[in-house]
This record gives structure tokens, sequence and C-alpha cells, in this order.
């Protein structure tokens, strides 16, 4: 009972201090420190509510648990990221990006095919993609490269379609402008609709980071060697180990938040020059 | 109309790759059989057994609609064993799920746009959160669900939900934010309510970020639905048809269930596309 | 009527036959329950569920529920219903298997969550590394089904004789291609599909008397499905919900499960369990369980249900 | 400050604080407009007009000096809506029919439906709208827009119009025929019309007073007082009065940009 | 035509075919330009102005009649680049600097290294943005940025300028100081111009030639050769031989207008 009311006050507290510094002008430090608040508000309240309710640690552990067990199963962890992130999710990313850019640039060179391969990538982009997950399994065995065949299925479309929208971008002034100075196809490819289609590439980029990391991790509940963090998570919950599994999830959070904000970084770097980036 | 004929065509060569491509990967096994049972296979012999093996590694086109045939329309919708049965057994955690995740996320929309502090403090959470694999811990929060005696439908439609918050929310805080400067002071200038100006200017602004979040929330709820459905026990849905086929070898039920499922969701995002044309159409925002 | 939940190891099968035989001739309802079965799945722990508060009853085999007792989930045996193991790994040979110590540099499929300790500790008796290497064996965490045998991506995958394995000789290879390994022959076999509850529910007399109106029901549905093994897959088809069993599998698979059952009436016996636990602390450098556990199991529930 | 004194602005200032330092987009700024005059503003980009105007609006805090409106606050005035305000958009609610655009003010303001229907329907006829109240704004022109927002700004009883560059987007033809209308509309409801332009032509026809302004910081650097009759055909402009005060305006301006 | 007529279109049609039907947006247009000349196109919205500088440019297509630039077709004279096209929009590529964007055309076209570094200092002198090189364009005023869109279509060497309302977007008192830039700039380098306008005192600001266009279908309602001199100060649109050309120019365009 006391935890609960400690978890209360707390919550109360830390509102209050958001409260108070949100009305604040808005700083560096104020936006930084304002989610960082609240975060840590939640964590704590989480604490008192499973020792409040006395909540089994197979169902829930604590987090104070869970960061017992991150500090002292690192090894583990790193062998799992290691084989999931960067053998399974990286590969298939740049494998998965690269294709899916020159099927864009196929497409929007010929007009057909967008007006054929575009429908039909909407459809399949409503596939759930998770279900294919055991087929490629089947077809690429148990290591990394289905996961990564997986991650190139999933960040496919997202990715084409962005793109295909981003090569359309540049208005119709523009490449008069082009056609003026007598420029080629790919001249005007590299020095006009490519640049200008950045923004939206980054965009299909952002998206495929979460779906990546998703992507290769469920491929390994449908089969895997024996190490990495979707195999991790789906066999630790039968051995009870739910600690382990919480603090697989934590190296996925942070992996997933580091991964978005380097293609978020780069995308800041290369597309100074946009409205969105310069607000 | 003007895209019927590419797209036929784009199916057709698909279909065709598909055939090349069951024939490829069907190969091994059929000698496999053949090298096993000591006989020559001619190649006609060969292709017309990758075509009609019962547990292929990918099945040929007309064998997966046999099955989805044989499966929806030859059985009665109640029978287990119908597909229509499943799918509306997904459909239901899939449309609960997502009308969940749109009501969340709108009401957290319009605490961000309202309020400072939720603004600050929600926002960076909003889109960690999407960096947590839900799919997959989704068998543990079934279990735990499970535990406080949640079950049934609403543990798959809170995965669900989980999927489909996310882009309204994000769609929703751009839309509700979409009046500009202009039209917010005119507000101002005729002394409008903070309500008044919600419902006659921000909300009716927000209706084409509405839609195009929503045809995105339907998709990711389809699928936190299917997945949902994976830990359930295989119990009913496309998601248990799925991993029922998997279990037992049965490429051709899973790429039925499959084929449906995408069929599904191209479908109920099909009805929102028209929806959106229709509202936005009668409200003069057709882009 | 008293209501009771029974949370089952794997998907609706043959497997359970003895539990949908007595809910569906009635055999619980004379007793006075009213029974839920919850089918289990790939990714549900039973013993999860029981600790959740999920179920009352659960069907587990013994390494996992030993293995949650030293997490310090107090699970207890109250009955026994199958005698022997059904595992097995089951191995092509034109892989090159013949006996066991072709094992060695070879790809081997096991299932884990929680299911991977019986072969664990066979491998430590072997004196196998499960690292992988020249003179261990590589293991691989087998998905749902017998693929990887079929694809040749392992020499070997573990199978249920009532079950994976006649998805193999289903699937086109003839017994003759195959070379299987039981555990009971080699004598690792540890104990499967047994009904365990929490500690708690055992202080109380009134569970108690509704645990000891289960195991008797339960019990007579075991034996009326041995004797009637058709009957029974049928049964069991008709509580699947997802229309995905195949009557011919279910009833040979039904048929596979008597084998099992048949030497037993439902009593745990002392011999098995202390084999299984000397099998499980075996486990060389990395046993499953560390020390031999107490309270494990008992006899209350069976003794009084079956006299 | 007369009596009849409606805007009176004494040292006004308004410094914006931005990240390349502080923007003085108003400096010591006085100026006193009477009833009924119709006042336009004039400057490079820049100079502060429409800073100054929303001032007027309550929709930005001068940072030194004061400002009354009707003898009361900006604030006060806002919260009495004794003004209408129209932007250089038209910025009409795609959803809503030219008539419910109208009525949108008033159905804010608590008018009741009858008043409602009675006030649109006069203000339609005022902007020779009439007959389009069941259109949608993108079924109109660009000028039909404008007028629309216009009748929007009159719906209501305010004597005050603050207009700023409302005929900035639309071609020169239409521009002059809306000139002339807004000029008999003026003469007609007798209001007090303070209006921003970058026309000097369109300002030397419509004003009773034009105010040159200049920027960095914004300030004002003449005051004209025009000499032309109330009654303005739009051949005036070739007239010789015409042209001397678009020239003064015009050498304001210049005198104002090359100082800067 | 005489030898040195630069642009020469006769009987030139252009008709868009739309869903609403066909829209004749030039209809049998004929018109000769001298070297050297700086002809502006004036006309009310939709009467084929940029249509016209677009056929020129080899950006659409004649229906029928013939035109050459240079005693060329349009297609050769673009692929010669012939001519320098400025949009009413700047359109300079965020992503480059001042100095990259006034590049690009020249690396499209080959030029070596140090001569495209000369030209692009040369042509940023020509129009007064030296010292800007390193900016990017969206740190610039709208004029400034028009300014370098003008030094982009200077820079390699085109006989020819096509200009689409190039201050279009700009205020007054900017458009006044490009104006007399753009004259001195003409006088310079004596290129051919050819400048669309919707304003009348630009276009007899800086014209030799007038061209009056109508509208429905686009056709030419008047030619009016400028009696100004070479030498034009701001100061000469008081004067009343400007005046008289203006209104000439107005009652074209008012004529145009009221008979379609
Ligand atoms: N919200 C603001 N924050 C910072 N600076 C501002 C803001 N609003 C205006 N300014 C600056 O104040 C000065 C005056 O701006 P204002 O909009 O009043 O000029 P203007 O005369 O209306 O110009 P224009 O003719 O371009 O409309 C400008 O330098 C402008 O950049
Ligand atoms: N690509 C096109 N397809 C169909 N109609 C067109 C097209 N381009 C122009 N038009 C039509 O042709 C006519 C002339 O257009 P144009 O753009 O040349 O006019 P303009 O004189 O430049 O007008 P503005 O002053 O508005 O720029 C208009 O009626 C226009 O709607
Ligand atoms: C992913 C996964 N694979 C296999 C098993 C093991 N298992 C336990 S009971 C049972 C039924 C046998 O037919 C099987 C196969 C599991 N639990 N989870
Ligand atoms: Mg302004
Ligand atoms: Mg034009």
């Amino acid at each position: 009972m006391n935890w609960l009311i400690a978890g209360a006050l707390i919550w109360a507290l830390g509102w209050y201090v958001n409260v108070r510094l949100a009305a604040l002008p808005k700083s560096r430090v104020t936006s930084l420190l304002v989610p960082v608040i609240f975060g840590v508000t939640l964590i704590i309240i989480w604490e008192c509510v499973v020792r409040g309710l006395q909540i089994q640690q197979v169902l829930l552990p604590a987090p104070s648990v869970i960061a017992a067990r991150f500090a002292s199963s690192t090894s583990i962890l790193w062998q799992d990221w290691v084989q999931t992130v960067l053998k399974g999710m990286m590969s298939g990313y740049v494998i998965g990006c690269l294709a899916a850019f020159l099927t864009a640039l196929a497409v929007d060179r010929f007009d057909f095919l967008k007006r054929g391969l575009l429908p039909v990538g909407n459809f399949a982009a409503a596939l759930p993609i998770i279900g294919m997950a055991p087929i490629l399994v089947m077809w690429f065995g148990f290591d990394w490269q289905s996961k990564a065949a997986v991650v190139v299925v999933m960040i496919f479309f997202p990715i084409l379609v962005n793109t295909v929208q981003g090569l359309a971008a540049s208005d119709a002034m523009q490449r008069d402008l082009m056609r003026t100075y007598a420029a080629g196809y790919w001249k005007t490819l590299f020095k006009l609709r490519l640049p200008m289609a950045l923004p939206f590439i980054f965009n299909g980029l952002k998206i495929a980071t979460t779906l990546a990391l998703i992507g290769a991790i469920v491929a390994e509940f449908f089969g895997s060697p024996i190490r990495g963090m979707g195999f991790r998570i789906s066999t630790s919950v039968g051995q009870l180990a739910l600690d382990l599994v919480w603090a697989e999830i934590v190296v996925a959070a942070i992996t997933g938040a580091l991964f978005y904000g380097a293609v978020a970084l780069l995308e800041r770097k290369w597309t100074f020059w946009h409205p969105s980036q310069r607000s | 109309m003007r895209n019927l004929f590419p797209v036929l065509t784009v199916v057709a060569a698909i279909i065709v790759l598909w055939y090349g491509a069951a024939v490829w990967l069907n190969t091994p096994w059929a000698y496999d059989k053949a090298q096993r049972a000591g006989v020559e296979l001619s190649t006609s012999e060969l292709i017309a057994d990758t075509w009609s093996q019962k547990k292929p590694k990918l099945p040929a086109p007309h064998q997966v609609t046999r099955e989805i045939w044989k499966t929806t329309v030859e059985k009665k919708i109640t029978s287990k064993r119908s597909l229509i049965y499943h799918s509306w057994v997904t459909l239901s955690a899939t449309l609960l799920g997502f009308a969940l995740g749109t009501v969340l996320g709108i009401a957290l929309a319009v605490g961000i746009v309202f309020n400072r502090t939720i603004d600050m403090s929600v926002m960076p959470w909003v889109i960690t959160s999407q960096t947590i694999p839900i799919l997959a811990i989704a068998p543990m929060i079934i279990v735990v669900l499970n535990a406080v005696g949640i079950q049934g439908l609403l543990p798959k439609a809170i995965i669900s939900m989980y999927l489909s918050f996310f882009p309204v929310v994000v769609g929703m805080v751009k839309g509700l934010r979409s009046p500009d400067h202009m039209q917010l002071d005119q507000m101002r200038t005729w002394h409008a309510s903070g309500a008044q100006t919600f419902w006659r200017l921000r909300l009716p602004s927000s209706m084409p970020y509405l839609f195009t979040s929503l045809k995105i929330a339907m998709a990711a709820a389809i699928v936190g639905a299917i997945v949902g459905e994976l830990p359930t026990g295989a119990v009913a849905g496309l998601g248990a048809r799925l991993l029922a086929g998997s279990y037992y070898g049965q490429t051709i039920q899973i790429w039925s269930a499959l084929l449906v499922a995408a069929a599904l969701a191209a479908t109920l995002v099909a009805i929102i596309g028209l929806i959106q044309r229709i509202v936005l159409n009668r409200m003069g925002m057709a882009q | 009527a008293d209501d009771l939940t029974l949370q089952l190891k794997w998907v609706t099968q043959a497997q359970f036959g003895g539990y949908y035989v007595a809910l569906d001739k009635g055999f619980y309802e004379e007793e006075g329950l009213n029974v839920t079965i919850k089918p289990g799945g790939p990714d549900i722990a039973p013993t999860q569920v029981l600790a959740g508060g999920g179920a009352d009853v659960t069907v587990e085999w013994m390494p996992a529920a030993l293995a949650a007792r030293e997490k310090g989930l107090p699970m207890v045996n109250i009955a026994q219903p199958f005698k022997s193991s059904g595992m097995m790994l089951t191995c092509r040979k034109d892989a090159g298997i013949t006996s066991t110590d072709d094992f060695a540099g070879k790809t081997l499929g096991v299932w884990f969550f929680g299911n991977e300790f019986p072969f664990l500790s066979w491998m430590s008796k072997l004196g196998l590394s499960t690292e992988g290497g020249e003179d261990g064996v590589t293991v691989l965490k087998q998905g749902f089904n017998v693929d990887p045998l079929l694809q040749k991506q392992a020499a070997c995958v573990s199978t249920m004789t009532y079950n994976e394995y006649w998805q193999v000789i289903d699937a086109g290879l003839t017994p003759d291609d195959l070379m299987v390994f039981k555990y009971e022959d080699q004598g690792v076999a540890t104990l499967e599909d047994g009904l365990y509850v929490l500690e708690d529910s055992l202080a109380d007399p009134a569970m108690e008397d509704k645990l000891v109106r289960f195991v008797r029901a339960s019990m007579k549905g075991w034996k009326y499905a041995e004797m009637n093994p058709d009957e029974a897959a049928d049964i069991v088809l008709e509580n699947d919900a997802s229309g995905a069993q195949t009557e011919e599998h279910q009833q040979r698979m039904m048929r596979e499960i008597s084998k099992l059952t048949s030497g037993s009436n439902g009593a745990l016996l002392e011999a098995d369990y202390e084999r299984t636990v000397q099998s499980l602390l075996s486990g060389g450098s990395d046993p499953v369980i560390t020390k031999a556990p107490e309270g494990a199991w008992t006899h209350a529930i069976t003794d009084k249900a079956l006299n | 400050m007369s009596n009849n004194t409606i805007i009176s602005a004494k040292d006004l200032s308004l410094t914006f604080q931005t990240n390349d330092g502080p923007v003085h987009a108003l400096k010591d700024v006085s100026l006193d407009i009477e009833k009924g005059e119709f006042v336009s503003f004039i400057g490079p980009s820049g100079c502060g007009k429409t800073t100054f105007l929303r001032v007027m609006a309550d929709l930005e805090q001068p940072t030194a000096g004061s400002i009354t409106m009707n003898g009361v606050s900006p604030e006060e005035a806002r919260r009495a809506r004794a003004y209408g305000y129209v932007f250089q958009a038209a910025g009409l609610y795609p959803w809503r029919t030219i008539a419910g655009n109208i009525r949108l003010p008033l159905e804010i303001m608590g008018y009741d439906k009858a008043d409602q229907t009675e006030r649109v329907k006069r203000v339609l006829d005022l902007v020779e709208l009439s007959g389009f109240e069941k259109k949608f704004p993108w079924q109109l022109s660009g000028g039909m827009q404008q007028r629309a927002s216009i009748a929007r700004a009159l719906a209501f009883d305010a004597d005050i119009l603050l207009m700023d560059e409302p005929f900035g987007a639309l071609d020169e033809i239409v521009r002059d025929h809306l000139n002339e209308q807004l000029l008999q509309l003026w003469a007609r409801t007798e209001k007090t019309i303070a209006f921003v332009t970058h026309s000097i032509p369109e300002a030397v026809y419509l004003s009773t007073k034009i105010v040159v302004m200049s920027p960095r910081p914004g300030r004002i650097a003449d005051v004209i007082e025009s000499t032309l009759p109330k009654e303005r055909p739009l051949e005036i402009r070739d007239s010789p009065e015409f042209i001397e005060i678009a020239h003064r305006v015009r050498e304001g301006l210049r005198a104002g940009h090359s100082d800067a």
C-alpha cells in the first residue's frame, strides 16, 4: 500500500515539475529534461506498482530486477545483438534499401511500371508481411540470411513508395528549367530529382528502421540458431527468465531509438535545406 | 481504368514468375523423392510434380487458388474450416483494435495540441514506444492480460491498438496543427473560445490527415490482430491458420491464409479510402 | 458445479485426448465440475499461465516444471497420466547418421521454450558440446515443423512418436530413410505431460477436493480414450477451433498416445521421478536444476482419486 | 486627439526577439485615425505594416507606448468585437458554403438564427454576391472569394475594418474592380478603414490619408492627406492631381528605402 | 522579316485538349522580334503569354503555324542553348549555394572548372550579388533570389533572354529597383529580351515594344512601339510621354478584356 502511495506521490511530483518546466520558454534543456522526467517517473511508478501489488516476477519483473539482469548478462545480450542487429537487421536493411531504390528508379522511368506496379505494390504492402516469416525461414534457412530476407520484404514497399513519390516531387517548372539547359535524363536525375527526393527517401528510411528491427526479431521466432534477440525473448519466457526477456526488450528499444536517431541525424545533414529541417 | 492494362500485365508477369519459382524451389524435393523411389523424371513429369506437391516449398498459384476456393465458397461460413469464419475472427479483433487505437490516438493528439506539458512529456515517448518490438512480446502480453482476467477478443485488440494508435497520433497532431497562423488569428479576432476553435477550425482542417493515418493504422491493426492470434493457442483467426499451417508444414494453407489476409487488409484500406473520398469531396478538401 | 480451468501445453490435438473425452462424455460433469480447457501454443508457457492465475491446473513436462520450481514458482505434480516419454530425435540416414557417435559436427534441431532440457541432459551425457564445432553439435531452434529435416538444413530434428514423426512420414520419407533415437531407449527419458498445480491449491481443502475429482474424471477420460481411440480422435477434432487438424492424423496420434498412457493409472511412480531428477541434475557444467527439489510432487490427490 | 478619434497610437514600439537578435518592427510610431477615415499604409516589405495592424487587432503586444481603439485597449476592443479583420488570402473554409463562411463569426458570437440569416443576406448584397450563397469557395474566382471574405468581416457590427493587403493576390484588372467596389462600400457604411497595400495607385485611389512607412526600424516616414474628392471614378487615376499624390508617395518611399 | 530578326512567329496556334474541350491558348499569332529588342508581353490572365514564351523555349509544341529562333527551330535553339529562361518564381535549388545555383547550367553544359568560376563571379557582379555566393537561397530576400535566378540565366552565352513575370512575386519598391537594374543590364549585354508582365508601368518602363494580348482565343490585340529614349531614369514614369503610352496600353487591355 505504501508503495502505491509513493508511486502516486512521485507521479504528482513529476507532473508538477514538468508543468513548471513546460511553462518556461522552450530551450534545448527543457525539451530534453521534460520527457526524461516523464520517463523516469513512469519507471518509478512501475517499480512501485510491482512492489505494491506484489506482482509475480514471472509475470512482470520490476525495473530494478531488469536492470540487475541487464548488468549481469551483458555478454549474452551482446552476442544476441550481434546476431540479430548486425547480421540479420543491418544486412537486410542495406539490401532492402538498395533493391527498393533501384526498383523505384525503374518504376519512375517507365510509366507503364508505375501504373502497373504501384497498385500491386499497395496490395502487397497491405500484406501482413509477418506471415511471410515462416516461409522465408523455410526458404533461406535458420541463420541470419532468413532474418535479412524478412527485413528486406518488410521494408521494400515503404521505401519504394516513398522514393517514387520523392522522384515525382520536383515541380514542372524545375524540370522545364533543366529542359531549357538541354539536360538529359541522368543529369536531371542527379542534379535535380534525387536531391529533391531526399526528404521523401529519408521518410521511408526512418519508417524502415523500426520495421527492420521488428522483422529481424520476430523472424527468429520461427527458427533460429541458439542466439539472437528474438530467440532469447521467445525461449526465455519458457524458462520463466522474464527479467532477461525485458533486458532484451530494453536493448531492442535502445537499438531502435539509436538507429532511428542515426538516420534522422543523417537526414539533418543531407536535407539541411528542407524547410522542415530549418525551423 | 487507365491502369487496368498495366496492372493486369504486372499481375500476369507475377504469376508467370511465380510458376517458374515454384518449379525452381520444388525441384530438389521432386528429385529427392524420385531418387529414393528409384525412378527417372522427365522434364514434363518434373514440372507436373513441382506444381502438385502436397507440401511444396512454394505452392503454385492454382494450388493456392483451389485451396482458397475450397475454404471459402465450398465451406459453410460457420465451419471452423472456412476461411471466411477465420477472417471474421481476425476482422473483429482488427476492428476493435482499430477503433481503440483511433480513439486513443485522437485523444492523445488533442492532449498534445492543447497542453504544452503533455506535448513535451509524451510526444518523445510515443515515438520511442514504437521501437519496442511489441510483436515480439505479444505472447507475454496475452498471458499477462489473461492473468488479470482479460481474454478472448480484447488482448488481440490491444496489440492491434498498440500498433495502430501511433500513426493516428502523429497524423492528428499534424492535422490539428495544420490551420495556419492566419486562420487561428482570424478566430482570435472573433474572440472565439478554445472549444469553438477546435470544433470549427482544427477538427475540420485535420480531416485529410486523419484519413491518411487511418489507412496506415488499419493496415497496422490487421498485423496486430494476426500476430496476437499466433500465441493464443492457434484457436481461430487467420493468424491461427498461418500458425497451424506452419506447424504442420501445410504451405498451401499458409499461402491461402496470407492472401486472404492481404485481401482483407486491402479491402479495409480501400473502404477507408472510399469514405475519405466522399467526406473530403463533401468538405471541398479533395486533393 | 465447481469451476476449474486446465491449461494445455500445446494446441488442441489427440495428445490431450483424455481431457477432451472427459469433457465431452460428461465425466467432469458427473464429478460436479465445470471444466474449461485452454489450448496452448508455441509461445504459451503453461508455467507462466499458472503463476498468473490464468489456470488452476496445467499439463506440463516435468523438466520445465522443476526448472520453474527452482525459479521460485512452487509447482507440484499431482498426477502423471503419461507413463513413458514420446520424445525422439529423428535423423536422416543420408545425412550420415547411424548411431549417436555420428552426432559430432552435425546440426540438430531442438525445441526450446522449456522443452530443451531433456536434450541438453542427453548431450551432456554423450559428452557433446552444444556450441557447435568439430566435436560438438550445432543446435538450431526448430520452428513449428519438421521442414529442417526435409530441406536438409539439419541432420536430425526433434519429433514426438505421436506427431512430428508422422509428418516426416507423410512428407514422403520412409522409415527406412530414417534413423530414430527414442529418449526412452537412450536412458534419458524424462516425464512428460503431468498435471501440475501451485502449492497453495493443495493447502486449500475445497480446492484439493476439486482436484481429486478432476484427476479421477480425467483418468476415466484417458482410459476411455485408450479403449476408443477413433471416437476420442473425433472428439478432439470437434474441439479444434482452428479447423486445421485432419482425422487421419488425429486417429493415428491417439493410438500412439495410448501407448504412452497405458502404463499409468495416473499416479506418479517415484522411480520415474527420481530418474528424471537424476537426468536433469547431471547436466554437466550447466545443469537444468542444481539441487534435488523437495515437495515437487504429491500422491495426496491420486491416493484419494484412485481409491 | 479629437473627440472623433477612433484609433490613437502614441510612441508605439514593438521589438521581436529572434535568434538573430532583436528586430524593431515598430519604433515610436504615433498616429491618430478619425472616425470615417480611409487610411492606407504603404511601405517596403518588412517595414511593420502588418505588425501595426496586428497591434490594433490585439494579435500582437506592443513592447512600449500606448494605443487605444474606440477609446479602450485593443484587447477590450477585440473582446467587444469592435473590428473586422480581412487577411491577404481570403481564407474561407472549403467545407462551408459562402453563406456558411459568412455566418461563421456570427455563430461564434452567438447571434440568433434569424438574425444570422438576415445579416448574411444583407452583406452578400453589399458585396454583390447574392445568388452565390450555396456555392463553395473553390467554385468561385479569386476576386469573388476575396469579396466573400470582406462580407464576412462586415457581417457583424464593427465600426472598424482592418485590411491587410486584401487584394495582394489578385490580378490588376480584378483588383481595379474591387477597389471601385470597396470605395462604394466605404461610402455607404461609413466605417473607419485601415488598409495595408504595396501598390501606390491603390493607396492613392482609395485613401483619405496615406501613411508611408520605412523599415529597420519600422516607423512612419510621411503622412499624406489626400486632396482627391470623395467621389472617385477609375479614370481619376490619369488626372494630374492623382499623379502628383502618387509622386509624393513614391518620393516618400524612396527616401525611406535608400536610407535603410 | 529583316536580316536581324531573332524570333519570328507566323500564324502560330496552340490548342490544348482538356477535359472541358479544347482551349485555344494561342490563335494565329504572328510577331517578329529584332536583335537587341526588349519586348514585353502584357495581357489579362489566360491570354497565352506564358504559352507563347514556352513555345519559343520549345517547352510546348505549336499545333499550327511556324516559329524560328535565330533562324532555326525552337528545339534546335534549345539544344544549342541559345536562350536563358527566367521563371516567375526564382526556383533556386535550396541545397545549393547561390554560386552553386549559378554554376548548375554551366556544369550541365560542360564548361570547364576555371571557366565556371570565372563566369559565376562575373554574373554575380552583374546582378550586384557579390559577397553572397556562399549563402543559401533561403537566407536571401525574394528580390535577391530573383536576381540570382537572372544571373543563372546570364551565366552561359545565350543571346536571348526569355523572362516570364520574373518580378511578379516581388513588392513594388524592390521591383522598381530590379527594373532599373534590368535595363542597365540589357544596355550592357545587348541581349534580346522577351518579357512577360502583368504590370502596365513595368511594361512601359522597360520595353522597346509592347505586345498587348487578349484571351479566348489568345491573340495579339495591339503592338505598341515605345517612343521613350533608351536612357530611362525612374522619374521618366511621371513624364507625359510615359503616361501616354501607359494609357494606350490600358486602352488596349480594356478592349481585349471587354470583348471576351
Ligand atoms: N512573429 C515574428 N517574429 C519575429 N519577427 C517578426 C515577426 N513578425 C514580423 N517580424 C519581423 O518584423 C518586421 C516587420 O514585419 P511586418 O510583417 O510587419 O512587415 P510588413 O510591412 O507587413 O511586410 P510585408 O510587406 O512583407 O508584409 C520584419 O522584419 C519581420 O521579419
Ligand atoms: N498545359 C496546359 N493544359 C491545358 N490548358 C493549358 C495548359 N497551359 C495553359 N493552358 C491554358 O491556356 C491558356 C493560356 O495560358 P497561359 O498560361 O499561357 O496564360 P498567361 O497569359 O500566361 O496567364 P497568366 O497571366 O495567368 O500567367 C489558359 O486558358 C490556360 O488555362
Ligand atoms: C515452438 C515449440 N516447438 C515445439 C514444442 C514442443 N512441444 C511440446 S508439446 C508438443 C506436442 C507434440 O506434438 C510439442 C511439439 C513447443 N512447446 N514449442
Ligand atoms: Mg505584411
Ligand atoms: Mg503566365
